[in-house]
């Protein structure tokens, strides 16, 4: 089932063509927009890049969440699946997979090669690229409690970004904090050791609340 | 007593602009929400007449939890 | 003891009894603060190293306070409400919001006012500071999220959800912050606290900090009555309520 | 098998009905009538559990549907105005995930077959947002030719359709009630459909 | 009628309640995410403030975008203009003012207060709110042409920024300009003219191409 | 006044139809039928200039509709499958917007006592999105009660109403025909309407 959905939602990624495209340029050029608007001085750029990337991740992430679920709920979809035999938890978890899949995992592809725009060296590219490895999969996870308790509400896009930035904080001081700790020559085994008990966390948790949301939001 | 007179009362000792700025914006917040709150209260009491239908039957149950 | 307590969870016995607990916490946050406010201004003594400034304390602490207690009360009434479906304690959550919010935003505008004299700078990305505003936009995210539903059934559990799962994250959000903030070498300037308290003064943020209390439940206990007037106006005891108000 | 007690519906500060009772057994089919806004598709709802009654209950062989969960899902279909179908998808797409999310996977042969037989053949492989108002609403009716639940809960399922597809939906229906299957339904058209006990709840 | 649209586009916003204050809290959220991640040294945050609250502006104003018609679009009203009597022209244009009157007017208000918090100096954060009122009324015009263009293309969220954000930068990059130059103790008034420029010719011109390209997405 | 000549419409590889003409002249009504997905609805759409046939041409008092623009507007009437009504405001101001975008503005008591006659009393007031099927219908066919244009094309308007609607829907018609107007309509419904001349357009 957990497989099936994931096929599901990957198929209908790829039917929209230009969904997992889309999320990656916007990714590119947010991180492409702040040498424009700061100034191109090397040394400045490079002490902000790891938080100017791990900024756009998570916005690109985040603003894809409206596709989670809205689609499924506007064309009766998501009624279907709570009048499902199969178990809500793991519909959801599906789904928050597949858009990990679909927005998430591009963001890490492409991470080093922005990296590399902002004069970032080896061993900071590595671990920006598996901090955000870590990352985005919490992101997605905790996303989906936002757009499922944002269903059907028209200001929807913004208001589940009010929901949902607070929680990401952690993530993002996390991951952008490992990256600046290897900058500074200090561990970052602590950063993501943290990244991953919150993986964990929302792993186990987020789908229940997710599924919650959207018994509650159909009802 | 702290203060020779009133107008040393009210420059705190040359930070007037930051206590008073504080307490005055918090009476207004304060004021403020009252004000609104009771607003919400008049606007109900307004519209109870043109809203109520004493026509439908009264939902008894949907009183008690 | 044999309260029935059920009584008292249901909106109409609750609205009256509500009404006669309103004038007693406002008469005493009234009180408090008239009191709180003498030791403040005139019994307390001037602080050696922040002067007068330091006076701010007064309405500073007991908001930043406020702003975090009120949180962990809403988010409290809004898991009962989730889980035994009682409509009254999501009620009293809904209504705990702005109240909070205010308390929030009170802690971070008297801050910076302080912060401007004693820092040289209205705001500073010290830990403490952060996560009060990110305490705000939780506040708000939880309040437009309710305005932003029509049915009352589901923005309670709506909003329930989103405060829990705020609930789990303040300690992460507050751990995260303080610890990403003394990663670095640290912010420039750090709160500059007396160690020793003049006792007066710790008298008078305590009596503000009760007035306080006292003033955030008689909002709480206002608003929900309007609240429930407003959901309820088409039960039958809300109409007798107003023939009875109208006579 | 369903049975309804004293269901109420209070929809805003409307109470749309009151005191409905019913009881359908197999073989039964159930229209429910009434003019627009009177709650038909509200009431369709509860029964599906997507909504809970004011107050009453309502239940399945004998058991209140709140508490069975999954199980009762093993047992209905519903299709509502909305029609679950993805724009983008396929016809043959769309059937065969609608069908697996209900727990009865089809294979691909299958679903061509099934298209076909509702009219869509040669049209299988066009998204669907292409198709007619009438074409997709026959994708979305094609899922009950797949399913093998005793419930079926159809909220205006003639809509948009024309003639031969309404006699298609009206053979259909007569098939799963003599195989002792159930049917509640809504519909604003005539359709005289022969069963063996017929019941007409009459909102408002 | 331009009037009339404006004032319709407004009752509706009202109606939505929280439109209005979303995108002003996603603007403040995304300006406070930056120092939790590039870290809070002042010094540093103080040369960003600039490029990070213009971005800020920019990402906000993009992403109302998507309101701006697919609600008309989704509910057949925007066939019903289309279909109108009055003048397309004037009907854009009247959404694109209610769409800055909503979204960005908002943001200059705010604009001050978040500059504050990165501890600007008065005449930047002078300069700083005044380029952004000369500017947000540009990214609304350009935006609407893409909106248009995105009509009911599924990916539309992020497929119009895509379009968008290259015709933004320009704005982008004059509009923090100006601030640095300010900043720097330069003048700021070749700046200004420059977006006062590109401001009326957007006016002139962007309704004219978001009408077409509105023709074009409903045929 | 409205004439079709040769018409052709293309689908994807599709040739829905070909050599369609007709003439429409006032007091008459155009009843377009025919199976679903056979064209009824991009005629329509044609019709009203919203999208361009791929051989033929469309002309309205003998003047193509391509070279009209806004003057061929000021006197038509579209309403599609999508009703162009909006979830969040209530039926007055849907009602209020819509007839101002056509270009005929009205006050707040004229739309009262519209949709006081569609059926909608009492629920004015409420915002659309909670209002049912048939009743969100009903706000978009009230447009028709203040429109003073000639040439009304309706796309399936008899969809989700209730018989007494239907029959409202059916007096505005012949009462718009009585007056000169004009209609082409499309329905899989029956339905009886009394006009001076009776064309039914057979597609596929
Ligand atoms: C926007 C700025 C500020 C914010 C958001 C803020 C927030 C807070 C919060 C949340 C508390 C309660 C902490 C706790 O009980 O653990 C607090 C307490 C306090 N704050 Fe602030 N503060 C700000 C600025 C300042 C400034 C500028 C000063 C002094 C120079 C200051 C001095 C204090 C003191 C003395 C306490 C009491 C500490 C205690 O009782 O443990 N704050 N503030
Ligand atoms: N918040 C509300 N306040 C008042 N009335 C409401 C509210 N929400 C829904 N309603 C009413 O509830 C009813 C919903 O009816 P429902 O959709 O079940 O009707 P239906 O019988 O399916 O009608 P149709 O034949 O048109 O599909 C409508 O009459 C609507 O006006
Ligand atoms: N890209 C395409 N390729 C092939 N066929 C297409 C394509 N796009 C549309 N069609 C066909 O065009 C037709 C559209 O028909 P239209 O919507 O006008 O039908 P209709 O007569 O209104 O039907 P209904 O009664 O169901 O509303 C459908 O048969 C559809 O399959
Ligand atoms: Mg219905
Ligand atoms: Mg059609």
């Amino acid at each position: 089932m957990l497989l099936w959905i994931i096929q599901r939602d990957l198929l209908l990624a790829m039917r929209r063509q230009s969904d997992v495209l889309t999320t990656l340029f916007f990714f590119i050029i947010v991180v492409s927009l702040f040498p424009l608007s700061v100034g191109p001085e090397m040394n400045m750029l490079r002490t902000m890049a790891p938080g100017i990337v791990w900024v756009a991740a998570l916005l690109a992430s985040m603003l894809s969440l409206g596709r989670m679920f809205s689609s499924d709920y506007l064309d009766g979809t998501l009624e279907q699946m709570l009048l499902s035999p199969h178990s809500l938890f793991l519909l959801v978890l599906g789904k928050a997979l597949a858009h990990w899949l679909v927005t998430g995992v591009p963001l890490v592809l492409m991470a080093p090669i922005l990296g590399i725009q902002y004069d970032l060296p080896a061993d900071a590219l590595f671990v920006l690229t598996a901090s955000l490895l870590l990352g985005t999969p919490i992101l997605s996870l905790i996303g989906a409690i936002g757009a499922a308790l944002t269903l059907g509400l028209r200001g929807g896009g913004v208001l589940v970004s009010l929901l949902v930035l607070p929680l990401y904080i952690p993530v993002l001081i996390f991951g952008s904090g490992a990256v600046e700790a290897s900058s500074a020559g200090l561990g970052y085994g602590a950063h993501f050791s943290l990244l991953g008990a919150f993986l964990l966390v929302a792993v186990a948790f987020s789908p229940w609340a997710t599924a919650s949301s959207l018994r509650i939001s159909m009802e | 007593m702290n203060w020779e007179n009133w107008s040393e009362f009210f420059a705190m000792g040359g930070y007037g602009f930051y206590v008073w700025g504080s307490y005055v914006v918090s009476f207004v917040c304060i004021v403020g929400e009252v004000m609104l709150v009771s607003k919400r209260r008049r606007t109900l009491q307004k519209q109870r007449g043109l809203i109520h239908e004493p026509t439908t039957k009264e939902i008894e149950n949907e009183t008690t939890p | 003891m044999a309260i029935n307590w059920f009584k008292y969870s249901s909106p109409a016995t609750y609205y009256s009894l509500a009404g006669k607990l309103i004038p007693i916490f406002t008469v005493a946050a009234v009180l408090l603060a008239i009191a709180g406010l003498y030791i403040g201004f005139f019994v307390a003594p001037t602080d050696f190293q922040q002067g007068e400034a330091y006076r701010i304390i007064f309405i500073h602490v007991p908001a930043a306070w406020m702003s975090m207690f009120l949180y962990l009360v809403m988010a409290f009434w809004a898991a009962i409400g989730l889980a035994f479906n009682t409509r009254l304690s999501s009620m009293i959550a809904t209504a705990i919001a702005p109240t909070g919010a205010m308390f929030t935003f009170l802690a971070l505008w008297t801050g910076s006012l302080w912060g401007k004299p004693m820092w040289g700078t209205w705001w500073v990305w010290d830990a403490r500071l952060t996560s009060e505003l990110i305490l705000l936009f939780l506040y708000i995210g939880f309040m437009s999220l309710q305005a932003a539903i029509d049915d009352p059934r589901r923005a309670d559990k709506a909003g329930a959800v989103i405060a829990l799962v705020g609930v789990v994250n303040i300690p992460i959000i507050y751990f995260s912050v303080n610890w990403w903030n003394t990663l670095h070498q640290g912010a420039s300037v750090s709160l500059t606290q007396s160690p020793k308290m003049a006792s007066t003064m710790l008298l008078g943020m305590i009596i503000m900090s009760l007035a306080c209390w006292m003033y955030a439940i008689a909002m709480t206990l206002i608003r929900s009555r309007v609240i429930i007037l407003e959901r309820e106006r088409h039960t039958a005891w809300v109409a007798e309520l107003h023939e009875k108000e109208a006579a | 098998m369903l049975r309804g007690n004293d269901l109420v519906c209070v929809r805003g500060d409307r109470r749309l009905f009151e005191d409905v009772n019913f009881f359908l057994d197999a073989g039964g089919i159930m229209r429910v009538s009434g003019p627009n806004g009177s709650g038909k598709t509200s009431l369709l709802r509860m029964l599906c559990g997507l909504s809970l009654p004011a107050h009453g209950e309502i239940s399945w062989r004998g058991t209140a549907i709140r508490s069975l969960g999954g199980e009762y899902y093993n047992e209905v279909t519903y299709l509502g105005h909305l029609a679950g179908v993805k724009d983008e998808l396929t016809a043959i797409e769309n059937l065969r995930i609608s069908s697996a999310l209900a727990g009865a996977e089809i294979g691909e042969d299958k679903a061509r077959e099934v298209l076909q037989y509702v009219g869509l053949g040669g049209r299988e492989l066009l998204p669907v947002k292409v198709l007619s108002q009438g074409q997709k609403k026959r994708v979305a009716l094609a899922r009950l030719l797949v399913s093998s639940t005793a419930l079926w809960i159809l909220d205006e399922p003639l809509v948009a359709l024309d003639t031969s597809a309404i006699k298609m939906i009206k053979d259909l229906l007569e098939q799963h009630l003599a195989q002792g299957g159930m049917v509640v339904m809504t519909t604003h058209q005539e359709i005289d459909i022969a069963a063996a006990t017929i019941q007409q709840l009459q909102l408002a």
